[in-house]
């Protein structure tokens, strides 16, 4: 059975932390990918809010971490996502697949990404420095990337 | 008692995070909710004119406004989202 | 400038570490991708020895590197590739890439990988529990994932 | 003086990871190196009879095997690589 991680946490996370417990006791990993979302600066952001839905939430994140797995023959992979209030520069999400081959981790990484971003119950309020703040509205290239691999569990 | 969940914008607006509502008479689908709570007018009225800005959960798995609900469901009205 | 950083060492890397330094003082990256190649245990593999050519490696990973901040538009790269003896389960190569976007960091990331693996000059022996060694032959599908990016400048 | 290295295999088998010697009669590329280490006979004829299975660099860059070689050049002979 592959080792499935997942997280909602308002903690930062250790990365090389995970990825030792993910590895932990597997001979047959050949490669680890790792993606890492920031909070991006620029014109002003100061802190993102992340919110979220729980329990829907964690559900939707083992869904998609175990159709990667199955997709890819995955080894493990490990997802975590913060909530709360997040300053510029902060980590947000962490997704990281270990795979005997690297293709497979690096396409698991790229197809749990798409699928966090449009299908796990998060949504993100801008903060400025003005005081102004907003709810991010979604990009249809999202979308587009997601549609690209099918349904879930195909 | 249905139990309604409102996140992000739809809260704000809303000035509520949730709800809990006995199905409204003759109430068979996420559709029959949704005319029953436009019909308080003010703001449920405005938000629910616009279902095409709304994404529906039932019992925590994605909807759509044609899905049946029954007492008890967990229905929870979001924007799309916007997390990873 | 892109901040560029390549290293070959015997040592293990913190990747953790080489993902502060990359993005210290940089608001303007919204993700790193990360590929970590490991040993991978199998038909009594024990370790791999890793030789290369010093010098001409360093300047091929830099080019590559270069190449790769430029074409993906990075805000910038890490790669570290270990040399010696490596047990199974250690790690050989870390690649590190920050953009603005997902999409570009993870992108470089395949791109760097296809091309180390096939134009830095890096040997890998087998060594196996029976006492047994042997050159790692290279392999034909190497080839071809890199060819799929024109030539390093494009 | 020719700088020559040899990795991996090629080290392996000819018993040295590189010697110096001076630019061959008339040798103006690669190429013309190659023939002057296979007239040496033993390995290193055995070695540069398949030069498809060679890749070479001249002063740290890949070339060809007609790529012009001149004095004091550095030429390396090495197996496919296998790193990453």
């Amino acid at each position: 059975m592959p080792r499935v991680t997942i997280r909602v946490q308002a903690e930062v996370f250790d990365s090389a932390h995970e990825t030792a417990l993910l590895l932990r006791g597997h001979e047959d990993v050949g490669g680890v990918a790792a993606f890492t979302g920031i909070v991006r600066g620029g014109g002003g952001l100061v802190a993102l809010e992340l919110e979220h839905y729980p329990g829907m939430t964690e559900s939707m994140m083992r869904r998609i971490a175990e159709s990667a797995c199955t997709r890819f023959g995955l080894v493990g992979c490990t997802v975590i996502h913060r909530v709360g209030r997040l300053a510029v520069g902060m980590p947000i999400v962490l997704v990281l697949c270990a795979s005997a081959h690297r293709s497979a981790a690096q396409e698991a990484t790229a197809f749990m990404m798409d699928w966090l971003k449009t299908s796990a119950p998060f949504w993100k309020r801008e903060e400025f420095a003005s005081g102004h703040s907003a709810w991010v509205e979604p990009r249809a290239q999202d979308e587009a990337a997601k549609a690209r691999w099918g349904s879930l569990t195909d | 008692m249905l139990r309604i969940l409102y996140f992000a914008w739809l809260r704000d607006r809303l000035g509520r995070s949730g709800e809990t509502l006995p199905l409204p008479q003759g109430a068979h689908c996420v559709q029959d909710l949704i005319t029953a709570l436009r019909a308080r007018g003010g703001e449920y009225a405005a938000i629910f004119a616009r279902p095409e800005l709304i994404r529906v959960a039932v019992n925590q798995s994605f909807a759509t406004i044609a899905a049946p609900i029954a007492a008890h469901d967990e229905i929870a009205f979001f924007p799309p989202v916007t997390g990873g």
